[in-house]
């Protein structure tokens, strides 16, 4: 099994999420998270004091998949979460042990 | 029934007009006004509402979010406490008799306050009461600078002490019966000197003596709901009628006068603030514009009943320029931490004010002239009631606060601030 | 043009001091004082400000983020629906006529209230429209006991059936012509038994019978957010002058008392909360001084035209410690799961104020003497007048919510309770 | 001492009314009632309030949290910008003479509004700055329509233009001395038409124009904290009194009666719209409750000081469910994207209430019958108010909006509008 | 080493570190998350327009674990998060490279 | 390729990311999160109940970076979060199989 880290624009969320259903993905998990990279920031003034805001919002989302999938995964979240424009974000890899549906029990990919 | 005191003697010739349009002669001058109580008892209700939940919030809303408690905690135990140090010992300093410097200890405890007593056409317990407002405002008005950084315990010393030994004395000085201030004809309707630049003022010093936030000029210290602050700004907004329309001690045409002036120079400073920073920064800051409100409404309060409606227009579109710039630019030019700019908006904004009363006042409106309807004279009376205030306060804050540090430590230790003072001083966090 | 009835018979001293203050006689007393209906209008405005926004963010903050909207709701809609009811039937049961037990029927759905008709010096619809504000807030109160579990169907039912079984008549005996308390001489200002006792008392029934929230005493139930908390006991506050300065009905001596002593016991109140928790807990707490001012109001409230300053500070402080314990020992101690210690707060404060009030009461102020001026007699009559209200508003609670209960059920299902008030009732969030 | 017009003439009946119950003659009209003053000048600061921060929180909760503060921004900016024009040459045009169709430029700058300039019986100040917070509210109310994606230079340049080329003239013609619709006999208490329809109108073309959102009809666009919406409309519910019991111009009997009719139908409409959402969707919705009793409020607007309690809740209910199908189904219907409802709410609402006011107004109660007491010509007469409303409102404002357009465009490029308003508008965000 | 990541209900969190605790687990990391899966999602409806709600609330949950433990953990997580119906989420494992611990700068198994 | 994970105190997340830029560091993704460990938490008493709070607000932060960096990144980030004090925080080391530049489609290396 693999697991799949994306982070993309938070705006992109609801169209990855249909394409990734469309191949068959029947689960994932989210969290908002803020990135740093080569997009840059910007500054906000408040009464006089600048601050640099480095962070841009970002979504987080993460799902196990199977060995086989995991190519289509990523070719389906690149075309969805593509604009183009610098900031698009990233999509990482790893080899996923154990997966565990807690409900039931089930593992590996009976759990996923 | 008794009536005890002549209110606000600067005011007295706006008075005298509404008074006179009102009907009512001034010979009975003890008679109870059921309309002139009723918009008293509404001012009251009003300038309460400005500190909590108005300043608090402003201020809430203007600190990081590891603050927001702690914030609105020093607002609302402030009014709290100057309540009672007003009802024991205050009132009695400020309004109790006739000396130059203060007004003695015959009111104590209110005593003497019965059902019947009369301050001109209304109670004396609205008349106690509306005070006890600008009582209350005042001290909370400084704890902006200290926030972030500051022990509550000691807070709580100084906001009881200063009460006492600062607000009391120079409320008697301007609006007291035998105030050295009034006396002499230094213009100050609502509270310019009194309330603006003596917090303005202590609060610099405090927050001098206190010294900056950890992490100042690094890191990131910005407003953690800048939505909050607008609210907290609206709400003071709003209950500045009761300040300043409520400064005519009766629903007159002073009053009324004051009203629209006041909406006037608010409008015109929040705008001028607005038009400087878009020029400056290339985009106008929804903090901006609220701060440029304020600043307008502070300018107006010794001015709002003495000006016509295109001076207040000019006066708030001064003040709104002039405080943009203490706040952007003397404050990081001087490097001071005044955390949420008490002496940018609160002290700059009312010596503008103070000095623009003697610019634009108007015979017409207040039966006194300033220096554009060629009395200049009132220019200078207005510059020593800001001198006087200034030097007073100073001392006093500056003493009072240094005594206090050696006494019981003024500042939380480094961890505690670091980590956030709602969750170390108060045990409570916000979501 | 008609004048149907005598507001509050046992203010009447205290009013007839203000009168006499204001000059016209109580002979013309069906003309109409542009004063007093001034200050009625706005006292009418910020009572009704009390409930909403007030007291939904008074509750709304101290929730779980789940339940916030929830709870906005259940103060929302219990203001329409007890507006529409105290218009149907409530001010008709309640002001209709003079039975020692009920009004009767005779103003149903307002009839005979006519644009001229005249309650004292003011408008009978202003009149039934401040009525109408106290009307709300009283089951309003309630709410907060059965937050974070209750069927918002079930709470509706119950509001409506209370209001009319339960508030309406507790307002006659004490309030309306007639009624059975005030003629026996109970003091009650602005609704220490009506309100607070009442709503109270029936809120400690109703959780008791409801039960306790899922996790109650393991899992954390810390409010999420504190500072709309501060900020709705701000309003409340605020609000409040209308309540107990209102309740003069005029611009008057005794509205100025009661809005000087109302602000007095408030901060005594909060100071003492705060002091007995920093010695007991180490720290102040945010949410304990705002209780504290909330304890002080309540405890003023039927005091407030009663009472001199003095009285006041003293009743507050006390007050203020009796609610803390009666919040964090005694509700620990039974067990039960009073959400948001509505019985802790306007129970307990309640009893504590009606009693003090018949201690510290003065006859200079509201024409009555207390216990301290030598009238023991008075604190029976108090405890009379909180006997009556409880045994009544317990008995006709308890049966009112059974049989809720068993018609349509009561309580949540688990699931929705875990997930949330917010999302399963009402098909929203927080974000 | 001047007294420049006689205001607001459809509501003579009905003052004169509350006049002759107050006492005074007529005759004297000049002469300041203080009482009259007092309820004046409180109106003004509860409308105030309406706006800031009533209407920028009913809104800002509304939005994504990425355009809060560019939505709080909207109202507070165009609060000062409305200000300053009404006080240039607003208020001229709309009360400085007696044209059919405009004031005149006599006022311009408030010149020769006087220290002792009286309007009936209040100062002028008072009844220019009470008609400035309607100036005020109503450019606001459009901005809802233009939400998340109007460029806010364009929207200050709309509304500026706007205050004075619909606002003023349409305020003269309603409500100045002179003015044509007036002098017909369109019963408009307080603003069904000048204030609401007005709005709404301009609002549905303004948004017309400007198109839909981004994602509109697929993203999820859903409200990022109805709390604050639920606080933002209680602040403008407990405002309104100002709004409509403040426009009886005096604390009188009409004022009274406003008042009492304006909570009847505000409670009755968010029941009614409670109701039907609870019939159709299932379950009650905060978000419902809070804009259903908008609606009432709109809908009671014009009817205030004309129908009886009874009336009232028959027109709140009808106008609840009207509003509910305006807003669900309406809307969908043709599919604009009017982003907070401003055309359904005041639009429909108003025109509502305008042609209620026709059907329930009640001899007894201001002096004209309605439909049901036998005088359809009523209705006509509301519907030629509301047509001419809605036609010249509806030109000028696509005119001066489609001009804006081609000179500085009107709409924030796509990136902006994903980003969020707020950090690129205004570079800040809300935490 | 191992790297456990749990997505738990919101609710079930006390539960579960107070089992974690009782094994002898000494320290983990929690984040708020959303997740997408079989459970479903529901509808909210806002003046008329519905808006699908597909990301329901869940708790990210992750900690290191040494080798020997984790079976056990994976067992106690299921055990204290399960309440048997559709959406009690899921349990990762991977391969853990490195720890360290940043105070004292101790590595891997000590730095757990 | 590797992939780290460190959680640290929140105020020292601009002095960890000024310190990781300086050595070539060109992007990284950060979550909100809150850590349970040795450090404890503390108690909350609201009007008389008392809540054990055991989880304190945490930075998580992730980043992806070529094998050779890993030592250098692992260092930088215990130098500039260490304040000696518990609950600095760990840092954990992975494994990364594939990484993705959404915008470019670019792969591995280069999409770091
Ligand atoms: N090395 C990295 N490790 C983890 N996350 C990264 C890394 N580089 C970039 N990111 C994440 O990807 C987002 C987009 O990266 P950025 O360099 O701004 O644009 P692009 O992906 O178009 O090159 C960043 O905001 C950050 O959240
Ligand atoms: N393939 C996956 N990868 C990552 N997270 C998943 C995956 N499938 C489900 N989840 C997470 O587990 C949660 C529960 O899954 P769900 O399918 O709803 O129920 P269950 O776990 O009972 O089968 C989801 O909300 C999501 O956060
Ligand atoms: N085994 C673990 N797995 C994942 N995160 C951990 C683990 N142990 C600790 N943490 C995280 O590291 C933080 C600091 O750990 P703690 O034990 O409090 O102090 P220290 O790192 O100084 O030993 C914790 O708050 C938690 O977020």
């Amino acid at each position: 099994m693999k697991f799949v880290t994306a982070v993309i624009k938070p705006f992109k969320l609801d169209e990855v999420r249909e394409a990734l259903t469309e191949i068959g993905i029947q689960g994932l998990t989210v969290t908002e998270a803020r990135g740093y990279g080569r997009q840059g920031g910007h500054t906000e003034i408040y009464r006089g004091a600048e601050y640099a805001v480095n962070f841009l919002p970002k979504i987080r989302m993460e799902l196990a998949v199977a060995d086989e999938l995991v190519d289509q995964v990523v070719e389906t979240i690149t075309g969805a979460a593509r604009t183009g424009q610098i900031g698009d974000g990233k999509i990482f890899v790893f080899e996923l042990g154990q997966a565990v549906r807690i409900r039931t029990g089930e593992r590996d990919s009976e759990a996923l | 029934m008794t009536t005890t005191r002549i209110y606000r003697p600067a005011a007295s010739a706006a008075a005298l007009v509404g008074l006179l349009a009102a009907g009512p002669a001034l010979a009975e001058e003890a008679k109870l006004d059921t309309g002139d109580t009723a918009w008293m008892l509404t001012s009251t209700v009003i300038v309460l509402m400005m500190t909590i939940p108005g300043l608090a919030l402003f201020y809430g809303g203007m600190v990081r979010k590891k603050n927001m408690l702690s914030t609105l905690m020093q607002s609302f135990a402030t009014c709290c406490l100057a309540s009672v140090i007003w009802m024991v010992i205050g009132y009695s300093l400020a309004f109790g008799g006739e000396g130059a410097f203060h007004g003695g200890f015959s009111k104590v405890f209110l005593t003497g306050m019965t059902a019947d007593s009369m301050s001109g056409t209304i109670p004396e317990s609205v008349f106690m009461t509306f005070q006890m407002t600008f009582a209350i405002i005042t001290p909370a008005l400084i704890t902006g600078a200290v926030a972030e950084r500051m022990k509550f315990s000691a807070l709580m010393v100084f906001v009881g002490l200063w009460s006492i030994l600062v607000y009391a004395p120079i409320t008697h000085w301007v609006w007291g019966a035998g105030g050295f201030l009034a006396g002499e004809g230094v213009l100050d309707f609502a509270g310019g000197t009194v309330v603006h630049i003596n917090s303005g003022v202590a609060a610099l010093v405090v927050c001098l003596i206190l010294g900056k936030r950890l992490g100042h000029g690094r890191e990131n210290l910005a407003p953690h709901h800048v939505g909050f602050t607008v609210v907290g700004a609206a709400l003071l907004w709003v209950g500045w009628f009761g300040f300043n329309a409520g400064s005519a001690v009766g629903a007159n045409n002073s009053a009324g006068m004051a009203m629209a002036v006041t909406q006037i120079a608010a409008a015109a400073a929040a705008l001028s603030w607005m038009a400087v920073e878009w020029l400056r920064d290339g985009r106008p800051s929804v903090l901006g514009i609220a701060s440029g409100a304020i600043a307008g409404l502070v300018a107006i309060t010794p001015a709002a009943g003495f000006v016509a409606p295109g001076g207040a227009l000019a006066l708030g579109a001064i003040s709104g320029v002039v405080c943009y710039f203490a706040v952007t630019w003397l404050k990081l030019k001087l490097g001071y931490d005044d955390a949420l700019d008490v002496f940018g908006v609160h002290g700059v904004g009312g010596i503008v004010g103070a000095l623009l009363t003697g610019v634009f006042a108007s015979k017409a409106i207040g039966g006194t002239a300033g220096l554009l309807e060629g009395n200049p004279g009132q220019v200078w009376l207005q510059l020593e009631g800001i001198l006087a205030t200034v030097v007073y306060t100073a001392i006093v804050s500056a003493v009072l606060i240094k005594v206090i540090d050696l006494v019981m430590g003024i500042r939380v230790d480094e961890e505690s601030e670091r980590e956030g003072l709602d969750i170390r001083l108060h045990g409570e966090s916000v979501s």
